[in-house]
């Protein structure tokens, strides 16, 4: 299949990669909250290619940015400019990018589709909050990606660490909100680990204002086909499809 | 070149089939090949009713392998002819449907509404699936309830009938000798092979079903045995599947006597293969002097 | 951390094994490995003739795998006591025979020879040879021929008794129970993958003797499905194997009941691996605050 | 398992390369006419090492040649200085390093045990001849190898080439041979492919000299264990094992 070019791959950190590929016509339609399936040989192992947000795309080009977690990622890791990787994109529904005002939820590498999201309002003038949280000192190295953002930032740290918020993204969010109200039309948009989603299925607050949320399940084909990346409806029975009727969902949809 | 191959009475303008399961119902692929330049699209398994399905984990990679237990979930008969069937009518591709129950009767069902649509070209029945009223045992496993079923569909089907079997079809010479006497038109082998597998983090089998399909590359030497076999104790025309990524791969379908192959997982991973391997076949007849698919076709023996 | 297993009478310091044709008499595996630090290693499998196997090619690679068509080559026992004999008796570690013949009674020759060799410690029966008496059809395949064989076996081994079976036994639960009740110690699960490969360029099949045993990491998931079945149909201890290549891979066959493990095809790539895989076990055991084997053992159901 | 270092590749023509590693052990030890066994990827594809004779050795390295054929090969000439590979060896028996005088017969990539084997009569002022024929012109930038064994070389080439003689490499030496009578003691050393052995075991002058052999053959292993690379023995029935008999035989033991 067609090889798409590395034109940079920089590590952040230890386990963090920042992969840089050439793609016109990727960089040209992306929206945020799109995810691209991307394989890292020409070898059966792994088999299958793996889903990745787009973190930000540029004239003929578009990045990725990934957490090493397993056998796909070490090999992605791995590559260098003039190599070459197969790719599917852009797949799957994204946020919606109209809101009145926009609140941003991210939890470690969720990080990644809310980067993309918030320079689009950024560049629509749409205002914004950013709330970021790790749980330990070695995911900080991400902070630079909202540099640009950052006054509309917040970051939180479970671990202690001086200059951050202590506790989850969500105990400072919970604080923030007391004393900012969110004007009609607002809207949520999160990304982060299942548990991060649970707890916010809980809050009264995410109830009363819509949330959408960028879901990750383990993938077969990534465009619809083979019907691996089911997550259970909410409501009455069957399944929703994370790769065709996703990744983002509204948060009251999806049984997490 | 010609290229030309026959299930039956169904005529292929060329023997690349995309497999059931793998390809949704065409329009997921329209984005990456050209669905009127494959040999025919299978269908993804269809019931009369809609079917939820297993919950997740539904995917799980092996070595050179993948896992499945999506467990049939469909949209069932109706809403496909509301959603896909009048964009089905667009492309010009064969079109085989892969139709299952859970009863004899959804089966006899569902073979009889495809049958009625004129958009299809083919029905293929998956055998694969557990008989809720016999206990949950795979048709395919009790020969008498296999016979009485593929009898069955036989008398509602007037097109071209396929019968889809796998590595555990009971008494398996005897079996294709009555479908040889009913007319059957053509088999499709394989469909995945019975795995497991184990979480040793969680210390839990990977599956809530437990048992899940083995797919790809993996198995495509057991699948190669199978289809062999099976050659051997019939004359019906054979799909053969199983693993098949590349050329090389559908030629080995092809030399022992595939009438036609058809690409599975390997969509999964590189949705417009199917469209490298039709003039990959081309090109290898070219070089080796045949002028036409049937040369080639069951050459090794 | 106790690491010992037991596989009927004989009992093992640790589970891992090597498999049968996969590590020659023991003595080709010294520059690579320390024998007395595995569980068990198990001989190449030995006739009472000497036997010169199959033509090559008898050796294709797979997609994570490996088919073989060694046909059983081997020295036959006269020069193995000669060769091999004096050298095991310098080493420590157990020593599975793994036996086979043509007839039933070349298997009871070769079973009552090896009972009688004081270094000997356990006779593994290969069931998946042809019968040559029978018009070729494997041993494994007929379930009276099997039965009868393994029970005469059994009279004559006074040491620990080995099955080793493959995906190709017939009647699965009554040979199994049938073993219980004849006092079989264990089970080997499983032999090779019964396969084939076509070549395309030459336009023939790749082994002379057309079907070959696939073996490697490409069959781990069904060699799990394999010994999870026996497991839940039978309470004799199993060897599981079958596609491992790392701890991991060894894991999931304890987690499922296997009581030790074999080490096969991963030999010819990295003949010290079962070294690795011991530590590898023991650090798990640690990790998840175990302290024997026997908690593993069976864990997932 | 052990990781060896590649510490100097080089590409010769476009289809041989020269791989250096590190190794000691296997530098000391290392006889010509025997080989090594080769991973090239920590992955399954391809599964099994292959097998690759010694070129030479230095004080703590030693260089391997190939040409790319397939996959492993493939692979193998992707790697960089630092990479690292899995090795077994030095494996096999090899050649009987003490004649009276040798011949030494290579065909195409089987110049590489011949090389090895040549120094060493260099080095014990052994006299010795090295026959080299190539199939086409492509194959002659191999040439070099033979540099400083140059006035005892004779070079031919099917393909008509200015310079080298025309024809097989069983053709020049046939001819040299009617005016170089052998004296007692001598041996013949050859490798190359199968077709060439074929052809030697049917001249007359190969059945009055012990000619020794190096042969290739699908391996498992590599050491013994597999039976896989079992070759049909001439007289009498049944196999000899090239990875453990071998790789070097006597021209009529074996069936070709
Ligand atoms: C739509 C989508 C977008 C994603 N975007 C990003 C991103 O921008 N950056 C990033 O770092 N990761 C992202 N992920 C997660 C990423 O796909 C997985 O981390 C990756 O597939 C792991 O592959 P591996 O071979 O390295 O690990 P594996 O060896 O396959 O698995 C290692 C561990 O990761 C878990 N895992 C594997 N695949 C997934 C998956 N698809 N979803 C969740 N968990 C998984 C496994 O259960 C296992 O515990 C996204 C996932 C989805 C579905
Ligand atoms: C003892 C020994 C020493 C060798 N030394 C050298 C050497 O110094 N330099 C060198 O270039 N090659 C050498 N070879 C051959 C080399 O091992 C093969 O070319 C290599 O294994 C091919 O691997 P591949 O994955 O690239 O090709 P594959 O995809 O495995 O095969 C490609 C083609 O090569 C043939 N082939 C594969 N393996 C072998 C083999 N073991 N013997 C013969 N043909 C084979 C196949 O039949 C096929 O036609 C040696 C072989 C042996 C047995
Ligand atoms: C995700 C997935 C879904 C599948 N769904 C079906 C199905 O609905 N009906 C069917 O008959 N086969 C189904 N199959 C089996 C394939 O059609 C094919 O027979 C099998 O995967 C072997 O071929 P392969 O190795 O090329 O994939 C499915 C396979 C996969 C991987
Ligand atoms: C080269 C080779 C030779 C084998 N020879 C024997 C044998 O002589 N007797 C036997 O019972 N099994 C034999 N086996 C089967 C293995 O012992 C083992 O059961 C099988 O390969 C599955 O395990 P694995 O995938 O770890 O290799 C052989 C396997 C291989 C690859
Ligand atoms: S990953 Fe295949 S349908 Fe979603
Ligand atoms: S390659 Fe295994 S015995 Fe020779």
């Amino acid at each position: 299949m067609k090889q798409t070019p590395v034109t940079a791959i920089k590590t952040r950190g230890g386990s963090f990669v920042e992969l840089e590929l050439a793609g016109k016509e990727i960089a040209r339609v992306s929206r945020p909250g799109q995810f691209v399936m991307i394989g890292a040989g020409q070898s059966y192992d792994p088999f299958l290619k793996r889903p990745l947000g787009i973190l930000s795309v540029q004239e003929d080009r578009f990045s990725l940015l990934f957490q090493i977690v397993g056998q796909g990622t070490k090999l992605l890791s791995q590559l260098q400019p003039g190599n070459t990787v197969s790719v599917l994109g852009p797949l799957g529904n994204g946020f919606s990018l109209h809101p009145s005002e926009a609140v941003l939820i991210a939890g470690g590498r969720g990080i990644v589709p809310l980067v993309f999201l918030a320079s689009h309002f950024q560049q629509a003038g749409i205002p914004f909050t950013f709330f970021w949280g790790v749980k330990n000192e070695l995911e900080l190295v991400l902070a630079s990606y909202l540099a640009s953002f950052s006054p509309s930032c917040v970051l939180s740290c479970e671990e202690a660490v001086s200059g951050y918020g202590c506790g989850t993204v969500l105990t400072s969010f919970s604080s923030w909100e007391k004393t900012h109200p969110l004007r009609s039309g607002s809207r949520v948009y999160a990304c982060g680990p299942q548990g991060m989603f649970r707890v916010m299925q809980k809050i009264p607050f995410f109830s009363g204002v819509p949330v959408e949320v960028s879901l990750e399940a383990r993938m077969g084909c990534g465009f619809g086909v083979c019907l691996g990346c089911a997550v259970k409806k909410k409501e009455g029975s069957g399944y929703v499809h994370v790769c065709k009727d996703g990744p983002v969902f509204l948060l009251p949809e999806v049984e997490l | 070149m010609n290229l030309e191959t026959r299930l039956g009475p169904l005529v292929l303008q060329n023997p690349v089939i995309l497999a059931s399961g793998t390809c949704g119902y065409g329009r997921e692929m329209v984005p990456f090949l050209d669905l009127d330049r494959v040999g025919a699209i299978t269908l993804k398994g269809l019931s009369v009713m809609p079917w939820e399905g297993n919950p997740p984990p539904r995917i799980h990679e092996t070595a050179a392998g993948v896992m499945n237990s999506i467990g049939l979930e469909n949209k069932g008969f109706h809403r496909f002819v509301q959603d896909d069937l009048s964009w089905l009518e667009t492309v010009h591709t064969r079109v085989i449907a892969n139709v299952w129950g859970r009863t004899e009767e959804e089966y006899i069902g569902i073979a009889r509404l495809m049958d009625r649509l004129e958009r299809i070209d083919a029905v293929e029945v998956n055998v694969s699936c557990p008989n809720v009223e016999k206990g949950g045992e795979s048709f395919a496993t009790n020969c008498r309830v296999l016979h009485q079923l593929i009898g069955a569909i036989r008398r509602v089907v007037q097109k071209t009938l396929l019968v889809k079997i796998g590595p555990t079809v009971a008494e398996l010479e005897k079996t294709l000798k009555f479908m040889e006497r009913e007319g059957v038109d053509g088999l499709s082998v394989t469909n995945t092979f019975p795995a497991l597998a184990v979480d040793s983090e969680r210390q839990c089998l990977v599956f809530e079903r437990k048992v899940a399909g083995l797919s790809g590359p993996a198995i495509k030497p057991l699948a190669l045995k199978l289809v062999y076999d099976v050659r051997h104790l019939t004359h019906l025309p054979i799909i053969g599947m199983g693993g098949i990524m590349k050329t090389e791969d559908a030629l080995e379908f092809l030399l022992i006597g595939a009438s036609a192959i058809a690409v599975g997982t390997a969509n999964l991973v590189d949705p417009a293969v199917a469209l490298e391997i039709v003039p990959g076949i081309e090109s290898y007849l070219v070089a080796h002097g045949m002028n036409r698919l049937d040369d080639l076709i069951g050459k090794v023996r």
